[in-house]
């Protein structure tokens, strides 16, 4: 059984990795937060395997923690004040 | 003890499927709209998969008890936030995809 | 070669990796993120380096990381209130000044 | 089989954590940057458990993840167009740093390579016997707590003080200014801080005192709840004026000054400075740890809003004026 969550905890891990070429391509803002936030999700899961195939029960309190606090970051950036001058920055990036 | 054990790898299984599935939407959809869904409806199904393949293995209610609170609040803070987002998009002038 | 030094390597690519971005880079929000970045690989050296596989890690170093951890965030506040201020400090010089003179 | 999956984890968290890095100190758009050390600070929360550090990996998860976003998040505003600023300091002083590339080529390489090669640069005995064969005499069974709050009690002391150090510098540059749009706010977000809330609180008090034997403790609990604040602030919930002068400076200066009261007590009672007496340590540590948390969530939510309260009669910080008309 052990093996088995170790490579379901592998597997999530590569989907963050593939996932993080959403956030460098883009194009909007949004899909750059949206793409963090799955990431919290997925994180959450291979906590929790990773806390079963090692016994350590501690892990799941640090699952609880990201669970709590996933929405922080993206509440942070629905709510930010964009001043009038930045109105280009929502387009995403131009020059990477 | 056999048949516990089974039906955890299937639960796990499936959860990697949604996970797959979540990625695929993550980097095939065509704008944020439709990507959310993979936020909100994929994985977060994946998540509950995993959690009920764990709360089967555990030992102890607790145990359970804490995997079924992690659960809620990622499904509760997916759905706000997925809400959020489509929300600031829209104000952003963004117009959601139809295929044409 | 033991399977966790992978990630005292790490930390040290990490480290120089943030030490290169802080000497050439102009933005100053990126000179901070490249100070973290630093920080992150000089614990990431300190636990790898000190982690024996089928041990539990040594305390001492884990009590010195978190407290690490803090002072880095501790930084980040202080240095991202003293570059707004620079910031805002040259933006009056310059409309005081040289209101053509933008560099974009 | 499980061991390989483990060194291909290890290994992948090594390499994303390096590209990751990269990419972020390399692109030109800083709101991607901010994203990507968001990312950056899950997948070190991930290193840490591997490295089987979770106190390291809950600190990671509130601060890198969680409290970093945040502040990164709001300070983009006023810094996005910063490049101006440091290309008219730095242009000479660049050049002549030129010379240090080939340094900061080589050096790494050889550490890698030092650093995969030789098992031998490793500790051998380290620190968790000599820890381990003193907790019964602290009060406290967790190793980490133990060697924050006892043996290494000056680092504790002098970290809060670090702490309040921090906001002390941030409220001597700038008074505060109005950090969250006006927009009005859904309602779903507010249906999901009432949810949320309580069980942020609860958590925080429960890894306060699992601190005592396992993973978590002061700074976690105190981190926790420092999000949660910011949390209310998302939701425009302020701080009253009257409460932002002696109140509020009472309570960033709390923790330090508790710390230093026992630790003159101790100084009293035993004769040296921060040596608890034995037998009643463990109820002690954890009212210290309690207040200590306050302190810090208030100490970190404060360092966020950056800026010193103006009045008393305005709300801290203060909300921005939504002008009619503008909106949409």
């Amino acid at each position: 059984m052990t093996g088995l969550y170790l490579g379901l905890s592998l597997l999530l891990l590569a989907t963050i990795v593939l996932g993080l070429v959403r956030i460098l391509r883009g194009p909007t803002a949004a899909d750059r937060m949206l793409a963090a936030q799955l990431f919290g999700t997925t994180t959450v899961a291979i906590l929790l395997l990773l806390g079963q195939a090692t016994s350590n029960q501690a892990l799941w309190d640090v699952a609880l923690v990201f669970a709590l606090l996933t929405a922080i970051a993206a509440i942070a950036f629905v709510r930010r004040d964009l001043e009038p001058e930045q109105n280009k920055k929502e387009d995403g990036d131009v020059s990477a | 003890m056999f048949l516990r054990d089974a039906t955890t790898c299937l639960l796990l299984l499936a959860a990697a499927s949604f996970f797959l599935a979540g990625l695929v939407g993550l980097l095939r959809f065509p704008d944020v709209f439709c990507r959310l869904h993979a936020l909100t409806k994929a994985d977060n199904l994946g998540l509950g998969l995993v959690c009920i393949a764990l709360i089967i293995q555990a030992d102890s209610w607790h145990g359970a008890v804490r995997l079924l609170l992690t659960w809620f609040l990622v499904l509760v803070s997916g759905a706000t936030i997925a809400h959020l987002i489509a929300r600031k998009a829209l104000q952003q002038g963004q117009t959601p995809w139809r295929n044409r | 070669m033991n399977d966790l030094s992978v990630y005292a390597a790490a930390g040290i690519l990490l480290f120089f990796i943030g030490l290169y971005a802080l000497f050439f880079r102009r933005q100053l929000l990126r000179k901070i993120l490249a100070a973290n970045v630093m920080g992150s690989g000089v614990f990431l050296i300190f636990i790898g380096l000190v982690k024996q596989p089928g041990q539990s890690t040594d305390p001492v170093p884990q009590a010195m990381v978190l407290t690490g951890i803090i002072v880095t965030l501790c930084f980040t506040a202080a240095a991202i209130a003293l570059a707004i201020r620079l910031k805002e400090l040259n933006e009056e010089h310059h409309s005081a000044t040289r209101p053509e003179d933008d560099f974009g | 089989m499980t061991l390989l999956f483990g060194h291909l984890i290890d290994l992948l968290l090594a390499v994303s954590l390096t590209v990751l890095a990269w990419r972020l100190l390399a692109t030109s758009d800083l709101f991607k940057a901010t994203v990507l050390f968001i990312a950056f600070g899950l997948l070190m929360a991930l290193a840490w458990v591997r490295l089987d550090a979770p106190d390291l990996a809950l600190a990671e998860a509130v601060i890198g993840a969680g409290i970093t976003g945040v502040l990164l998040l709001t300070a983009l505003r006023h810094l996005d167009s910063g490049a101006r600023v440091a290309r008219m300091s730095g242009r000479s002083g660049r050049r002549s740093l030129r010379v240090l590339l080939p340094a900061l080529g080589i050096m790494p390489a050889l550490l890698v390579l030092l650093c995969l090669s030789s098992p031998h640069i490793r500790s051998t005995a380290g620190l968790t016997a000599s820890v381990i064969e003193r907790l019964d005499q602290i009060g406290t069974d967790h190793p980490v707590t133990a060697v924050l709050l006892d043996f290494r009690a000056y680092d504790t002391l002098l970290e809060t003080a670090v702490l309040l150090l921090a906001v002390v510098a941030v409220w001597s540059l700038h008074p505060v200014r109005p950090i969250f749009s006006p927009e009005p706010i859904s309602p779903a977000q507010r249906g999901l801080l009432r949810l949320l809330l309580p069980v942020l609180i609860m958590t925080s008090l429960y890894l306060l005192w699992r601190g005592s034997h396992a993973p978590g403790g002061a700074f976690q609990a105190g981190a926790l709840l420092a999000a949660g604040l910011l949390l209310l602030l998302l939701s425009e919930q302020r701080l009253p004026g009257r409460w932002s002068g002696m109140f509020l400076r009472l309570l960033l200066a709390g923790g330090f000054m508790i710390f230093l009261l026992v630790a003159a007590g101790a100084l009293v009672g035993t004769g040296t400075l921060l040596d608890y007496p034995g037998g009643g340590a463990s109820w002690l540590l954890l009212s210290i740890e309690a207040a200590l948390s306050l302190s810090i969530a208030a100490l970190l939510a404060t360092a966020v809003i950056g800026g010193r309260p103006s009045d008393r009669s305005t709300e801290f910080p203060p909300r921005r004026k939504d002008p009619a008309g503008e909106e949409g």
